[in-house]
């Protein structure tokens, strides 16, 4: 991987190795006439090439993301910082982020799954934040090969690897399964934390003669243009890639997460800015900094602590070794903030200061290596508007007729639903991930969402992801009003009022017009969501190129959200409490199979349109059911999602020894069908008048819970009674005999 | 007789090696700064039935295979004497 | 009384242990670095889990030679009551105060989930307020919690009854005799891999564990969190 | 010039290691029916500078007090020649 004599500038014109790091042609011209006016050198070039990459620029998905509202009067830092910041009140603020690891942990799972917490807990950290909670969103290729084990079994050991040490607890997500994400699965984590609000951090270096000082880990040749590598499609070539695998240290991390924290919870005085260094490491993170304040920047190179001999100013500013974090540091503090670092055992270094002239200089064994104005590398980026394309699955849709289960066997088929791996119980995963550490998680994995309970309050936050691509590859409109929706109904579902957003956007080649279009409909129906339940949108990540050999995998947004109870004790789960209360479901059920699980086990794809829904209606319906569960009238609650009414009845009484007696007056398929929007609660009996009342035509009663260890489901069309130990058995084993199987 | 074969696995060069470090770190806080660096390993012992036709290539097999992450990794390995 | 829990490079059950006996059980309680070369004025003093050194050579192997150890040494041979909860017990058979030693689990992963106990001797400083052979229940979070020890060492341990926890209905990680705590010979340093300290408020569904604590605070506390 | 050695920990015959027997399990059914057994262990390569005295004591103390536990564990060391 050494590079002994980098080609000079005239070599880089002609021959043109920016091409491979991912810069086009045209930019490098942009770059040397319009915005140098010289031949950039081979440092410089690299820097261009990393910077203005998709990862670093979001030059072809700005446009796009720019539709996402992100202010309200609760936001106190939105997109732009490592985090963004709601305010809960009381002076606190909650921090979260989500971000996708999905290329890197496709070649190395287990250090690919790792690193992508261990960098998303370091955005946390960077904003000051005391790092409470993760979430992981997965999605794999079915469980049917080999390969496809060693990933899932890689990617929760990474996850849990680095969360459990770190002493972070991993208290929710979710994990999906569709022969699409095969070759490329998704990997998306989300950190949520809390900071005083007079404690907020921001990734600027301001005031000139400041110090930069690097903390951490030693730099080391590891990821070199993994940023690059993640915004280009990658095909079985992995053998050239292999340099991009980076190597979690937890333990590290947890003495520069207590050391920094440390720093900017008691020596406010000392410290200008700090960011952490993700991708694109030690370029992205100073330039950046300079770039936000304003201001210039000297870097000497010399000074990074190093791990190998002989790297390259290249390297050394290109490479992705984890676990650093860059600081400005106002003049006269360094040895302070040497001190506090060496006190954790950590390396400290002053690398480089503020200048006045907004110029980025870098010097390396007594030589200007870099010298080009700050803004060319964060500002002056081309942004791409992107062709966008119908495609044409979608414009042959609505000739194809709406697809129906009919007549079935419903006892039967719901034991089948049960096994479908994205229905069955996760937890022979789930358990391995330390869910309770910090004693804060009043609901951990298994529930509608994750509820966290606020120390020194009576107030808890709860916490869920949800990623779907099966209805935003049918409609990513729709799909991606139906992605956040369910996000806000598994809060409301567990008391939450909905609060903001995060976003992982996970999509295919952006080369190609027709992911563009899903793009950017998918934004679209996310933003008029996030409108309507007034959620903004407070960071997030884009993940594109998402393909393996050519084939793109489902758009598939993730959502991240956080939402807020006034009062803990306010929580709900699905489980039901006790005989006699009766069950209620909210919202109307319509025959929507398109996309649904019921429609991908009995015909082994997806199709069809979606059906649209009014937000506004879904908003309103939401708030009455929050409104009932703060007035105490609700014994339990859960949304309703994959595999519809069924699954989610079942769902009731797998943790308790209770049974249901039902009666719908919709037909036996309908069970399944998965309309967006809805809720089954249970109601006490002394407090069903006051529920009705409340909730109007929007509930209707549908049953009760028992005693007896069955559910009895009784519909237009027929009557079934399903033997509950005999369907618990089923929804546990299912994923645990797939994980077992072979070849 | 069966034979008896010991396949190493370390990380690539390379790669970094955190557990190395922290353990260097402690044996030379423990009073021994003659040790300049401590690499951690791991080996494989792999008993083979005598039938074996071609010891060399099950072992490059299950290495390949299964033993070792290429990623991160390289292996060698040694034929051991009968114990 | 003065409680001490010691905060090693990696510890990150800290703040639960300390949160458990300071705000349910109003116990004076303190952190001490493992730099610290005292712990005088300490009444008991407790080892919390997590991964110490990053757990990166075996489970606590490397915490046992800081500072502070001497002195729990020290402390725990005065015959002053020693409590080690999962990495803090990995620690304690580090470093010589109870016997044994903890492998990784039976099944190689990480286990959370809520372990079935029996408490086999209730007439320990620890465990005084549970009844012999009660049933209880403790969450599990370990990747290396499956106790080894030789034969004779084994008997001896069944014998002077210093099994103190031993898992029920189901052995998560492999234990040897299902052993899930331990205490030496002369009853002041217990070691288990459950936490107690996660099981003290009904609000988290369960407080079992919460007399643990009382058992050494002896009646003389006021706790917020009724036993159940 | 610097001295290498290496050393060999394992557990001792009397422990049973899950590890060999998953890996065991699994070369088996990977189609290698001919491998009878795998056991696993860890090695540390340790660096010394040239000026230890006594190697042999240096190697024996680090072990001893720090990289084996003798409830499991038993180690033996080589020393390498250099690379
Ligand atoms: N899909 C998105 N929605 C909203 N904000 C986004 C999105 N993607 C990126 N952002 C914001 O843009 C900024 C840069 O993101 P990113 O490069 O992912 O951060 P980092 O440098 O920490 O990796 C962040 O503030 C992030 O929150
Ligand atoms: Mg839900």
């Amino acid at each position: 991987m050494t590079i002994k004599m980098e080609m000079s500038p005239q070599e880089i014109k002609q021959k043109k190795p920016y091409l491979e790091w991912g810069l086009s042609e045209k930019e490098y011209d942009y770059i040397a006439k319009k915005l140098l006016g010289r031949l950039p050198n081979y440092t410089e070039t690299g820097l261009f090439a990393v910077m203005w990459s998709e990862h670093c620029s979001y030059k072809k998905s700005k446009a796009v993301l720019r539709e996402f509202p992100n202010k309200n009067a609760r936001v106190l830092q939105g997109p732009g910082e490592g985090a963004g910041i709601i305010d809960i009140g009381d002076g606190q603020g909650i921090v979260f982020k989500a971000e996708s690891h999905n290329h890197p942990s496709a070649v190395e799972p287990y250090e690919g799954a790792a690193t992508g917490v261990g960098g998303i807990i370091r955005d946390i950290f960077s904003m000051g934040a005391r790092p409470i909670a993760l979430l992981d969103s997965l999605h794999f290729g079915e469980i049917k090969d080999s390969r496809t084990r060693y990933l899932i079994n890689e990617v929760v050991a990474g996850i849990g690897g680095y969360g459990n040490c770190m002493g972070i607890p991993t208290v929710g997500g979710e994990i999906t399964f569709d022969e699409c994400y095969a070759d490329n699965p998704l990997v998306n984590a989300m950190c949520v934390g809390i900071i005083a609000q007079s404690k907020m951090q921001k990734g600027q270096a301001k005031g000139v003669g400041n110090a930069v000082m690097y903390v951490g880990a030693k730099t080391g040749r590891d990821g070199i243009h993994g940023a690059t590598f993640a915004s280009t499609d990658f095909s079985d070539e992995r053998e050239t890639q292999r340099s991009a695998v980076q190597v979690g240290d937890p333990f590290m991390e947890k003495l520069l997460l207590e050391a920094c924290l440390l720093l900017t919870s008691k020596h406010q005085e000392w410290l200008v800015g700090i960011q952490d260094m993700g991708a694109a490491g030690l370029v992205s993170s100073s330039c950046e900094m300079a770039s936000k304040a304003g201001s210039g920047m000297i870097l000497e190179l010399d000074n990074v602590p190093q791990r190998e001999d002989g790297m390259s100013a290249y390297e050394i500013m290109l490479s992705e070794s984890q676990e650093r974090m860059l600081l400005c540091v106002r003049a006269g503090f360094e040895e302070e903030v040497k001190k506090l670092f060496h006190d954790f055992g950590l390396d400290a270094v002053v690398i480089g200061r503020v200048t006045e002239k907004k110029d980025y200089l870098l010097k390396h064994h007594g030589q200007v290596v870099t010298n080009i104005p700050v803004a060319s590398l964060t500002d002056d980026v081309l942004e791409e508007s992107s062709r966008e394309k119908v495609p044409a699955r979608i414009i042959k849709r609505n000739e194809q007729p709406t697809w129906h289960p009919g007549q079935l066997a419903v006892g039967d088929v719901l034991c089948k639903m049960l096994q479908q791996p994205t229905i069955a119980s996760k937890r022979i995963f789930t358990e391995t991930y330390d869910s309770q550490v910090r004693t804060n998680t009043v609901v951990g994995p298994g529930s509608d969402a994750a509820v966290l309970r606020i120390r020194q309050t009576d107030k808890a936050i709860a916490l869920t992801t949800d990623g779907n691509g099966r209805f935003v590859y049918l409609d990513p409109f729709i799909g991606g009003k139906i992605a956040v929706l369910e996000a806000a109904t598994n809060l409301v579902a567990s008391g939450a009022k909905p609060l903001a957003i995060t976003d992982c956007l996970n999509f295919g080649d952006p080369n190609d017009p027709e992911v563009c279009w899903e793009l950017h409909q998918a934004v679209k129906g996310m933003a008029a969501a996030c409108r309507q339940l007034d959620t903004p949108v407070i960071s997030g990540n884009v993940s594109l190129y998402n393909e393996s050999n050519g084939t793109a995998i489902f758009p598939t947004p993730m959502v991240g959200m956080v939402g807020l109870l006034e009062n803990v004790r306010n929580y709900l789960t699905p489980t039901v409490k006790s005989v006699g209360a009766q069950l209620f479901l909210i919202g109307k059920t319509g025959n929507d199979f398109a996309g649904t699980e019921i429609q991908k086990m009995l015909t082994g794809k997806f199709s069809g349109p979606l059906n649209d829904f009014s937000l506004t209606d879904e908003v309103k319906k939401m708030e009455k059911l929050l409104q009932a569960n703060q007035e105490g009238l609700l014994e339990s609650a859960h949304d309703l999602s994959e595999g519809g009414l069924a699954v989610a009845l079942v769902e009731l009484v797998l943790h308790n020894q209770l049974g249901l007696s039902v009666s719908v007056d919709f037909a036996g398929e309908q069970l399944f069908s998965e309309t967006p929007g809805r809720f089954v609660v249970s109601v006490a009996p002394q407090n069903v008048a006051a529920f009705k009342k409340l909730m109007g035509t929007d509930a209707v009663l549908i049953g009760e819970v028992t005693s007896k260890r069955e559910c009895e489901l009784t519909y237009q069309d027929g009557k079934t009674v399903l033997n509950l130990e005999e369907a618990k058995r089923l929804w546990e084993d299912a994923i645990p005999c797939l994980m077992k199987s072979r070849d | 007789m069966a034979v008896k074969a010991r396949i190493f696995v370390t990380y690539k060069e390379s790669v970094f090696d955190p557990q190395g470090q922290t353990i260097t770190d402690a044996v030379q806080s423990l009073g021994h700064p003659e040790v300049k660096k401590v690499n951690v390993g791991k080996f494989f012992d792999v008993l083979l039935d005598s039938t074996t036709t071609d010891v060399a290539e099950t072992i490059n097999e299950i290495s390949e295979q299964l033993l070792v992450n290429f990623n991160l990794e390289t292996y060698r390995y040694e034929l051991l004497e009968e114990g | 009384m003065r409680i001490a829990i010691i905060v090693f490079p990696g510890s990150n059950c800290d703040v639960d242990l300390f949160e458990a006996l300071h705000s349910v059980c109003n116990t004076d309680a303190q952190y001490v670095s493992y730099r610290e070369k005292s712990l005088a004025d300490f009444d008991a003093v407790m080892i919390p889990g997590g991964f110490s050194y990053g757990d990166y050579l075996r489970c606590g192997a490397i915490a046992r030679f800081s500072n502070i150890m001497p002195e729990v040494v020290k402390f725990a041979r005065a015959g002053k009551p020693v409590l080690g909860i999962c990495n803090g017990f990995q620690i304690l058979t580090e470093a010589g105060l109870l016997p044994g030693a903890l492998k990784k689990n039976n099944n190689l992963k990480f286990i959370c989930k809520t372990a079935a106990l029996t408490v086999e001797n209730n007439a320990t400083l620890f465990t005084k307020q549970y009844h012999s052979k009660e049933k209880i229940y403790l969450p599990i979070a370990h990747a290396d919690g499956s106790y080894y020890a030789e034969k004779n060492v084994l008997s001896q341990l069944e014998d002077q009854q210093q099994v103190v926890f031993r898992y029920a209905d189901e052995n998560p990680n492999g234990s040897l005799n299902n052993i899930a705590g331990i205490i030496n010979e002369r009853g002041n340093v217990l070691g288990m891999m459950p936490h107690p300290e996660r099981a003290v408020e009904s609000l988290l569904g369960n407080v079992d564990g919460l007399r643990v604590f009382k058992s050494l605070l002896e009646g003389k506390v006021r706790t917020k969190e009724a036993s159940r």
